[in-house]
């Protein structure tokens, strides 16, 4: 829908693209089932970052604090990106592997359900 | 000759409606020229229901009973260093809160109906909004008094207003009413005339005030439920504008009720911070979120509902999901900001084994389920030095512009996500009802300033936390931040109570 | 039915007020909650003017209600003798 | 000892918010400091106006003339919403006593019927003159972008708002509550040819965009001509013509004048005091406007008062813009 002004066009300015990130896009990173983390976080990192980086560095940052980021089996992780299963490969960029400026990539780790299994 | 006497509806109608003039110099829409935008016919204004018969000699000579009665209560309370005499100082924060992140939206209402007690063609109307505005400037002005004297004595009250324009979570309060504001005239009575002050302010000053005063607070019981009292007419007001646009055609009603959808969502999300304090920030305890939420909009709202069923109107589209989440969203928002505690302007903690057990009592079907485990986890942590601290930057919602930390009604522990791709772009939501906001108007939300793209732009102070928190938001790093224990709030308090200090409790611990 | 309901103020004005819906309103629920009154009624609440003014032994005008009022919930109908709340449906 | 140890640790931290200490000093600050400075958001918008997407919510450009900081202004008055409804229910009691005593003394009665018809032909109909002013003020509050300039607008506007029901009480005490007067004023307002410049000239400021020529339009040249006009010097004439009861009910609006002309020509002097450019800006405004008001308000003058009426206004209007700077 069209936003309802009295000019005949109303533009909004586009004020997260990705030009304005100095390089960087946006990532969104959720750990389900650990709401210790009150929401999934944000990060900004350059488009051609590993996604090992992502996952030893960026990831390991954000949710080392729970008792359960040391019992991952990163080899059992289940990744969604932006809500569609994902298999992402660890010498492979983001871009490269689609994930875009302010893409959500979910990890799931069965068996790992937060504190005394509450999700948090 | 002897005067007839004249009724109040007589006069009033003499002495406002009266006045106008159809304009002859100049056209209508000249003078007018925000009517028509929106879609909203008016087809008579004449038609208009004055809700309440107030000239300005009543108004004054009231207003002016009041204010005398409120200022003389703040200054024997800061006479009397009345400070000292709430229940507990972890309380103040909500009051902190509170003048941060509430009265700059009085200052708001203020504007807003500023701008459509000019704009509105209608004179009874115009007037009508004339008065809420002077009255929302009172509200703004009379809070920034009370807590001025706390001001004198803890910290995080001192730079409200400069953080208002910058910091996180203010975000949320000042979009909601950004957009309001940028709304044309009759969407703004809708969404703050109607929505916000018929269906939900209540919840913000009645049940909270109740609970400053069982907690000892004269100067919030004071100026709150003082500007309750202007809430009344301006609730009617709302009411009012309501009925009339229903009532001038049938082409408004759809227009209304997505007004009423999109408001009463946007609402309801900015709510979760006042359902924070009633239930973790008020030591005394008058009722849970829940049990307001129950009063103030399942029966309250209800009644309104089926009172506007005849012209059909129904109760707001995600009415259900804000229902199921009355059980989660004050321990979801305390979440929030125990989190990010050290990026806040006001105090967190952990609640005490009393005050969760008051709160496994209150939410029998939620809090020991999922929230009392990590909340123990944090206490925990606390005890071994290690008070837990979230190190990274929240993703927000791009309509209401909290961190995504809402869950699934029908899987509590999974967090809710949507993705609306525009124009090229992803955009994330917390919600159906945030998304549905942004999908019919993107051009507008696209626009949001978010804070955490924001720091991330560089456009907040630099890229260091401190740059962002201590020169840009001019929060005073290690004094008005981080958790209530240990803080110089908490000192002082100790101090003024002959309690304690932090380090006797530590020597005598060892 | 829905409730139409007034909270105000807990002061000695408003005592005078609650009396006197009391009096107009018998099927009234009074409740105290700290530092304010409310009432709520099925269907409509009325204050009329004579019972306050009878209750506080002098003249009262209705406008004045506003200064005691916490919040209200009801359709107004406000003129000089009487203050009412309704729902319609 | 432990009062000795209480007495000294409720010694503030501070002695006001931040906002008043980098204004005015780190001093306790007034009430009206607090309420008043900096409170108006000023960056980091959300949205453009739907009603004016060129324009920011808060934004400067919506003027001609520039301040570095609007919030050097000062209402000499330190009206906040506190003291100003105080003093506006003060003004308001005297005025009830003065309207209860006339209508009780019959002193309508005892008016020579000219001088009642002259009333309601001269000064009932501008109630309808003073709701343009209420929403001319309310324009220039919703369009201004620091309260402690924007309030004053705001309670300006209401206070235009107030007169006008006090000219229509007058109407209603000439005529006994028949509303007679108030209908023949209003036909005066729409048709009278003596009314039709100033009701032209309202609808003309109604319509203009810029908020501080508003002001200046409004407020500072057909305020001051009109008041002068009518609340001085027809107040004298219709003492001369056997009316003196007449000035207990135009009290308020001459009180009124002299409180809020302090706050109108502070405004306008710390305006035109900023920059070179404001000063022209305004001169320009206020050479338009003059030459406007004193044509479209010489019918009502002559009528009113006669002939010398409308250079004794010209005459108050440029004392007041000399004092002003201009």
């Amino acid at each position: 829908m069209t936003v309802a002004a009295i000019t005949p066009e109303y533009i909004g300015e586009r004020r997260d693209r990705v030009e304005n990130f100095h390089g960087n896009q946006i990532v969104y990173v959720g750990w389900d089932r650990h709401l210790m983390f009150c929401s999934p976080v944000a990060f900004a990192l350059p488009p051609e970052t590993l996604f090992s980086t992502l996952v030893d560095d960026v990831i390991s940052g954000a949710f080392s604090q729970h008792p359960d980021f040391a019992e991952i089996d990163w080899g059992k992780v289940q990744w969604h990106l932006n809500d569609q299963p994902f298999a992402p490969e660890r010498d492979k960029s983001l871009i490269e592997q689609g994930v875009d400026h302010k893409s959500i990539i979910r990890m799931a780790t069965p068996g790992l359900n937060g504190i005394e299994g509450s999700g948090s | 000759m002897t005067a007839k006497k004249l009724n109040m509806k007589e006069k009033y109608s003499l002495l406002t409606r009266d006045l106008d003039w159809e304009y002859s110099y100049r056209d209508y829409k000249e003078i007018f020229p925000q009517e028509e935008f929106e879609g909203i016919k008016i087809t008579d204004w004449s038609k208009w229901e004055d809700p309440f018969r107030l000239t300005m000699d009543a108004y004054w000579k009231y207003q002016a009973e009041k204010e005398k009665k409120l200022y003389a209560i703040l200054d024997a309370f800061a006479q009397n260093n009345g400070q000292q005499n709430v229940t507990d100082a972890r309380y103040i924060n909500a009051i902190k809160l509170f003048l941060t992140g509430i009265s700059p939206g009085e200052h708001q209402a203020a504007m807003g109906f500023g701008h459509v007690g000019r704009q509105l063609g209608g004179v009874g109307a115009r007037v009508a909004c004339q008065m809420q505005a002077i009255d929302e400037l009172r509200h703004v002005q009379t809070q920034i008094h009370a807590m001025s004297h706390y001001n004198k004595f803890f910290d995080g009250f001192q730079d409200f207003s400069h953080m208002h324009d910058r910091v996180w979570y203010l975000s949320v309060p000042k979009s909601f009413f950004d957009d309001a504001r940028t709304a044309g005239p009759f969407e703004y009575m809708v969404a703050i005339g109607f929505s916000f002050e018929y269906v939900l302010t209540n919840l913000l000053f009645v049940p909270f005030m109740s609970g400053a005063a069982y907690n000892g607070d004269m100067a919030t019981v004071t100026f709150g439920f003082s500007a309750q009292s202007d809430e009344a007419r301006h609730m009617t007001l709302g009411l009012e504008i309501i009925k009339f646009l229903l009532e001038q055609h049938p082409d408004n009603v759809p227009i209304v009720q997505r007004w009423i959808n999109k408001w009463f969502w946007r609402g309801t999300r900015m709510l979760a911070l006042v359902a924070m304090m009633m239930d973790y920030m008020l030591p005394n305890k008058v009722m849970s979120w829940q049990e307001a939420w129950e009063v103030y909009f399942e029966e309250a709202g209800s009644s309104l509902f089926k009172d506007l069923a005849r012209y059909g109107i129904e109760m707001p589209a995600y009415a259900k999901t804000a229902i199921a989440e009355k059980e989660h969203v004050s321990h979801q928002a305390w979440s929030i900001f125990y989190n990010y505690g050290h990026a806040a302007a006001f105090h967190t903690w952990m609640p005490t084994e009393k005050e969760m057990d008051w709160l496994s009592e209150k939410y029998p079907n939620t809090f020991d389920k999922y929230y009392r485990p990590r909340f123990e986890k944090w206490r925990e942590m606390e005890a071994a030095g290690e008070r837990f601290y979230n190190p990274t930057l929240p993703m927000l919602c791009q309509t209401c512009q909290i961190p995504m930390g809402f869950t699934d009604m029908e899987d509590p522990t999974a967090t809710f996500y949507r993705q609306s791709e525009y124009d090229g772009e992803r955009y994330n939501f917390c919600s159906d009802g945030c998304k549905d906001i942004f999908d019919y108007e993107p051009e507008k939300y696209v626009q949001a300033w978010l804070p955490v793209h924001q720091i991330y732009q560089g456009n907040c102070g630099g890229a260091e936390m401190e740059d962002v928190l201590g020169d840009y938001y001019k929060i005073n790093l290690g004094v008005d931040n981080m958790d209530f224990h240990g803080s110089p709030d908490e000192e002082r308090w100790n101090a003024w109570h002959n309690l304690p200090s932090a380090e006797d409790k530590l020597k005598q611990a060892s | 039915m829905s409730k139409a309901y007034i909270a105000l103020q807990d002061n000695e004005e408003s005592h005078y007020i609650v009396e006197a819906i009391e009096e107009d309103n018998p099927t009234a629920t009074v409740i105290y909650q700290p530092a304010m009154i409310r009432i709520e009624n099925e269907g409509r609440l009325v204050i009329k003017r004579e019972t306050v003014e009878e209750k506080m032994g002098r003249d009262w005008e209705i406008q004045a209600l506003h200064v005691n009022l916490i919040t209200l919930g009801g359709n107004v109908d406000e003129d000089d003798d009487q203050f009412s709340l309704s729902w319609k449906q | 000892m432990s009062i000795e140890i209480k007495t000294a640790t409720l010694e503030p931290i501070r002695h006001t918010y931040e906002h008043t200490k980098r204004r005015f000093g780190d001093k306790p600050a007034s009430r009206y400091q607090e309420a008043s400075y900096d409170i108006a958001p000023e960056q980091n918008f959300h949205y453009r106006p739907t009603w004016q997407p060129d324009k920011e919510l808060f934004d400067q450009s919506r003027t001609a003339v520039v301040m570095d900081d609007w919030n050097v202004h000062k209402d000499p008055r330190q009206y906040y919403y506190g003291t100003y409804v105080q003093a506006r229910a003060k003004l308001q009691e005297v005025t009830e006593s003065n309207y209860a005593f006339f209508d009780k003394r019959g002193f309508a009665d005892r008016m020579p019927e000219e001088v009642r018809q002259k009333i309601i032909r001269c000064m009932v109909p501008l109630r309808h003159a003073e709701l343009g002013a209420n929403m001319n003020n309310m324009f220039c509050f919703s369009y201004g972008t620091a309260t402690v300039v924007n309030q004053g607008f705001l309670y300006h506007s209401m206070d235009r708002l107030g007169i006008a029901q006090y000219l229509s009480r007058v109407g209603l005490l000439l005529d006994g509550n028949s509303t007679e007067s108030l209908a023949a004023a209003k036909e005066f307002w729409m048709s009278d040819p003596v009314w039709q410049g100033m009701r032209r000239y309202i609808e003309n400021v109604l319509c203009l965009e810029d908020w501080f020529e508003v002001f200046i339009a409004q407020n500072v040249v057909l305020d001051t001509l009109v008041y002068d006009l009518i609340y001085r010097q027809f107040d004298e004439k219709i003492t001369e013509e056997g009316g003196s009861d007449l000035a207990m009910l135009i009290e308020f609006m001459q009180e009124w004048h002299k409180d809020s002309s302090r706050w109108v020509d502070a405004t306008l002097k710390t305006t035109v005091g900023e920059s070179e450019h404001n000063r022209e800006t305004i001169r320009r405004w206020v050479a338009d406007w003059q030459e406007k008001a004193v044509a479209d308000l010489a019918p009502l003058a002559e009528i009113a008062v006669g002939d010398d009426a409308m250079n004794a206004c010209v005459e108050v209007l440029n004392k007041r813009l000399a004092k002003a700077g201009l």
